[in-house]
């Protein structure tokens, strides 16, 4: 039977885990989805449909003090991390309840009491602050890890190059894991550089490079613990690349023109959940009445954070100036 | 014929391509096929025609920016996009030291001549999608800065723009584009104009009267422009005249034009998206304050954002960014006290 | 102890390190053994006390201001220096996008107490070593900035810097340090200070009156403070009487002090080594013009460098900077005129 | 004997040009760092001493419709372009007679009209411009090269990141020539990256990496001519490191004290200077009283120049508005 040693080395505790998250994923962006068709919900969204594996995969190996940060689309992260639904709901509608307080927005999701730094919308930004957060536990010599997630496209960025060799050069505890989508919004990897992995960039920073399934959240469990694991015994970081694919579009109402419709076919079939599903059943971890459960459980988990969501109250318009500096008020 | 903002910039670097072969277009998903034509399609299908002069780049701002500097020293008429200007911080070092200083540097022994577009306004997405950059760049001497409100002169300008030798920086407002589709924008404003069939340009350091009036200078560029019309058409019913001026462009200012008109008013609100501090404002305040400051009947005024980033929550950001109401009450107060 | 300002800033950074495990330093050249301490011998031989907590980097900007925002989020204090402030261009997107916006963004959960540290002043290198890059983080909520005149300032700016949980930006001047030796600076003016051996801040925020005045108030940061400074004294003799205010923090600024001068004299040049397009001066000039038009004898005036970059010549240079003779001309023709 | 192949395919007048270049270069830093340390000299200075082969090598193989890119340390690369001296002490000097009228001093030397962009002082600034100006020549079907010359730190800057991975990917007639000289300013390359060779970064862009001896002019021509030939040939660009030493300072009045004394004894032991005479002594294409008179024309030459620099008129006053705009009048 496929898997069998890792599933039994995960246990079946963690396994549920992993699968509800990935649901909760997919339910919420996918309900997410139709509100901002609707006209319903404020501002932009990046959706994480299709990379589930990615972000549940490398978050299910982390511990409690470690800390990620995330990009332009950080749904997905911020579940994975155990950010609450609420919470996130309350921030799409820009409510006071919100886990930024409604100040933030999709794009800068994120909670740092939970693990996760507010999210980066700078293609790229987030990996220098990463080696920073990595440089700190260091310098406090703590057990803790520090991630960076970003695109295949933000590795064409110079934060990228300046971060990682830092990193490198500081033996700096951080993972940096790249999701390589195969598109930085409309433009293909292929337009975009000239070689095949970018896990091989590593090279370039005598850094460990690495290669994980992105569809296949065993597999970048195994390989998130592996990086994680030697961040956290000063072995230095990781390029961890996880190849996947967005199952939808780049940003709101994107209709993915610039796709094949084999590309697309492809790797539909290569949909992280069924994938993750089977394997369980396979395995005999649950059966698909059990699954269908959970769907629903997390159907309604995703409801109610809608309505929580909505029903939250608007930030106060004096609001808009608190936050910003810790020890005066805002200058006129 | 009439056309919004992004599809008279399509036109305009369209004419301006087949005019020039030296004209080119880089910048990050501008030309994909089954793609949006950049961030705000106004590139939206020029790949078909020229398909070697739309570059596509990896996301990469510093590299688009340094490129387009290299490709204009070399004769070239790069047109340099970011997706939303905040990026532009990206290729801040390309564009504030290579960009607006080679020429300087060089003894005037070169050119530059690169236009680079971004996109500005806060539009419902958060701190970093939503910074008028304009004060950033008002700083730095080399480089023109424009800033249409309407299609008419965005598309004069880009002209404009194209064929200077100097570096232009475009501004452009996303609730302005009118971009259609999946690309259309909540929240827009008609910005819409005739443009006309034949060549025409709009000259760069030209301001606009956009409205005459009497009793205050109302002067506001892009979208506020816009609401300060909308101000001044709400203070019509209590019998305030104002004059709006558009300045179109925010480096070198058309001083004339805003002192000719203050000398008239002798009262001026200057309006700002952004922050105020170290605001486009505050130059053209001082400017006026410190040339014609025995025609101020009243202190020179400014009305800008609070000095904060801008506020995700569509709540607050209706209340960050002056709104044509607030503009007016402040006009109202001036005009009332002094 | 009498102190430069290189020595007293190495001293403070002493302490503040000696105090709190939490303070270290990142950039460039900065505890190399046998190399400068930076650029300018601030941090020589800080790396013999505290080998860990001196992070050499590679030339990477963008890489230590967001490593320095990283750490700095996640409990540390970090001290982030560039060689010369002209390389703030480079990491503006951490600084300007990271580091002063993310704890707007957070909602207020989080702290980015980062202090960035960063040389000004155009001294004989040409267009690319010689910005005051003060007015481009003028627009940029969310950090403080302060520019020290004297090594008294300085090392109790830094204190107060460091131990401030907001984001502050320092700037420092390249002919005001008094670096020794290899690396001391030709031109330079005297800004030493007796430092106390006991612990004392400079409170961020606060102004000070340098010379006190009747007829003008003249307001400069760093060598225009000094510059400015000379040019009262010259002034003495033709009985003019200047009233010199040294803002020491450019944001927030001390309005009250300001303001309360500016009531006082009626009259105000502001002096900036930088040029004047969209120049701290800009804001500083509005405020007043804003907030007190009636108290004001005379057009509030501005004195800078010309809107160009530095040129290298020396002849030129020396046109370009503001120099005390200039500063002098200026205040003696609106006392004249007004 | 040693280096019999390539001397003949170079040819004497090529070799003789290439020997004069150096010895100016050598002579010509030699005196301005008299100046200099005696105060006579204004600003700040970067020199080039002991890297003579590298500029000269890589500008040997260069057509005169190419064009090449400097930094902070330019005056090697100036005379290896064929700036003429004169014009370059009356930069240095800051007078109307410079090759920048006196506005770009030490660190902006260049003249584009004789194939040399003015030198760009941001460390990896000058990269992304020379992928721009390949690309001109390529949007223009021209078999022009641009070739960027900057140093290991540089390496480590998002701006060569970005703009080497845009001519990867532009496929740009580009050139891209990494001077390793060990350090950046104070810090060995061993604290600022951890790879020893700068050239497997060219991994990363999936363009040729190459490297080359620095030290000796002919292996330098030798590689620099197969990355130009290449570039011309529209094969893409090359990154080509060059493994050399600074004998001087890093800046004015640097003692180099961070460089141990066997480090600097080795190295003075490879200056390119005597190295490059006894090839050619070697192999008879001169005498060493040849040598010798060549060197003396050189000092000559200097002499002459830093009599026209020191000579020449300062720029007028109002020369500090000039040159800024093409089209109109610095505004008030
Ligand atoms: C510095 C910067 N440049 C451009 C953008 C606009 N932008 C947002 S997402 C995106 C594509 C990012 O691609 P990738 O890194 O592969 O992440 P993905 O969206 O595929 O998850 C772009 C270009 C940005 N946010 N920041
Ligand atoms: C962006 C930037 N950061 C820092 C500096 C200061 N600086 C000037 S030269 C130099 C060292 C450069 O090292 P390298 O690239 O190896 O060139 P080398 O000096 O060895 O020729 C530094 C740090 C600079 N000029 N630009
Ligand atoms: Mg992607
Ligand atoms: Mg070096």
């Amino acid at each position: 039977m496929a898997y069998e040693g890792i599933i039994t080395r995960i246990g079946k505790e963690k396994l549920t885990e992993m699968l509800r998250r990935m649901l909760e994923i997919r339910g919420f962006e996918e309900k997410i989805r139709f509100l901002f068709l609707e006209g319903e919900m404020p501002g932009t969204i990046h959706q994480y449909i299709g990379m589930e594996a990615c972000a549940v995969g490398v978050c299910s190996v982390l511990e409690k003090g470690d800390v990620i940060a995330s990009t332009h689309r950080p749904h997905g992260h911020a579940i994975a991390r155990g950010l609450s639904m609420d919470a996130m709901m309350g921030e799409l509608y820009g409510r006071a309840t919100g886990c930024c307080m409604g100040k933030g927005g999709s794009m800068h999701m994120g909670d740092l009491s939970k693990g996760m730094l507010p999210a980066i919308a700078i293609v790229g930004g987030n990996i220098p602050v990463v080696t920073g957060m990595a440089l700190a536990f260091k310098l406090r010599n703590e057990r803790r890890v520090a991630v960076s997630f970003f695109g295949d496209g933000a590795s064409n960025e110079g934060a990228f190059h300046e971060g990682l060799n830092m990193a490198a050069v500081t033996k700096a505890p951080a993972v940096f894991v790249c999701e390589n989508n195969l598109y930085g919004a409309s433009t293909s990897i292929k337009r975009a550089l000239k070689i095949e992995n970018i896990a091989d960039r590593a090279l370039s920073y005598g850094i460990r490079g690495d290669i994980a399934d992105g569809m296949n959240v065993l597999d970048v469990y195994e390989h998130a613990k592996e990086a994680v694991d030697r961040a956290r015994s000063a072995e230095g970081p990781t390029l961890l690349e996880l190849k996947t694919f967005r199952l939808c579009g780049h940003s709101r109402r994107d209709p993915n023109n610039y796709m094949s419709d084999e590309e697309k076919e492809e790797w539909k079939n290569k949909d992280p959940l069924p994938y993750f599903e089977n394997i369980l059943k396979n395995n005999e971890i649950f059966t698909g009445e059990e699954i269908a459960d959970i769907k629903q459980s997390v159907e309604r988990s995703v409801e109610k954070a809608i309505e929580f969501g909505k029903g939250s109250p608007e930030p106060d318009p004096a609001d808009i100036r608190k936050g910003l500096y810790v020890t005066m008020e805002v200058p006129e | 014929m009439r056309m919004g903002i992004a599809e008279a910039l399509r036109k305009a670097i369209h004419d301006e391509m087949e005019r020039d072969k030296s004209v080119f277009c880089i910048g990050e998903d501008i030309g994909i096929p089954g793609g949006y034509g950049g961030a705000f399609t106004v590139t939206l299908g020029l790949e078909k025609d020229f398909r070697e002069r739309i570059i596509d780049t990896p996301i990469s701002e510093a590299g688009i920016f340094g490129a387009a500097c290299g490709a204009a020293i070399m004769g070239m008429r790069p047109i340099a996009d970011v997706q939303y200007g905040d990026f532009l911080f990206c290729a801040m070092d390309q564009v504030v030291d290579q960009i607006a200083k080679l020429r300087y540097m060089s003894g005037g022994k070169l050119k530059v001549p690169v236009v680079m577009r971004a996109p500005v306004g806060v539009t419902g997405r958060g701190a970093q999608h939503s910074q008028n950059l304009e004060s950033y760049f008002m700083s730095c001497p080399g480089i023109k800065i424009v800033a249409p409100a309407t299609a008419y002169d965005a598309a004069g300008l880009l002209k404009s723009a194209v064929r200077d030798d100097d570096p232009v920086l475009m501004f452009e407002h996303k609730l302005l584009y009118g971009s259609k589709g999946i690309r259309a924008e909540s929240g827009s404003i008609d910005a819409s104009s005739d443009i006309p069939e034949d060549d025409y340009t709009v000259p760069i350091g030209r301001g606009i009267i956009r409205r005459e009036g009497q009793d205050i200078t109302v002067i506001g560029s892009l979208l506020m422009m816009h609401f300060s019309l909308q101000a001044s058409q709400m203070l019509e019913g209590v019998g305030i005249s104002c004059e709006v001026i558009d300045p179109r462009t925010l480096w070198p200012l058309d001083l004339e034009l805003i002192l000719g008109s203050v000398k008239k008013t002798g009262r001026v609100v200057i309006v700002e998206e952004s922050p105020k501090q170290g605001g486009v404002g505050a130059e053209i305040g001082m400017q006026i304050a410190e040339n014609i400051p025995d025609y101020l009947l009243a202190p020179v005024t400014r009305v800008a954002a609070p000095n904060t980033p801008a506020p995700f929550s569509p709540t607050l950001e209706k209340l960050y960014v002056p709104q044509p109401e607030r503009i007016a009450d402040t006009i109202k107060r001036l005009i009332e006290e002094y």
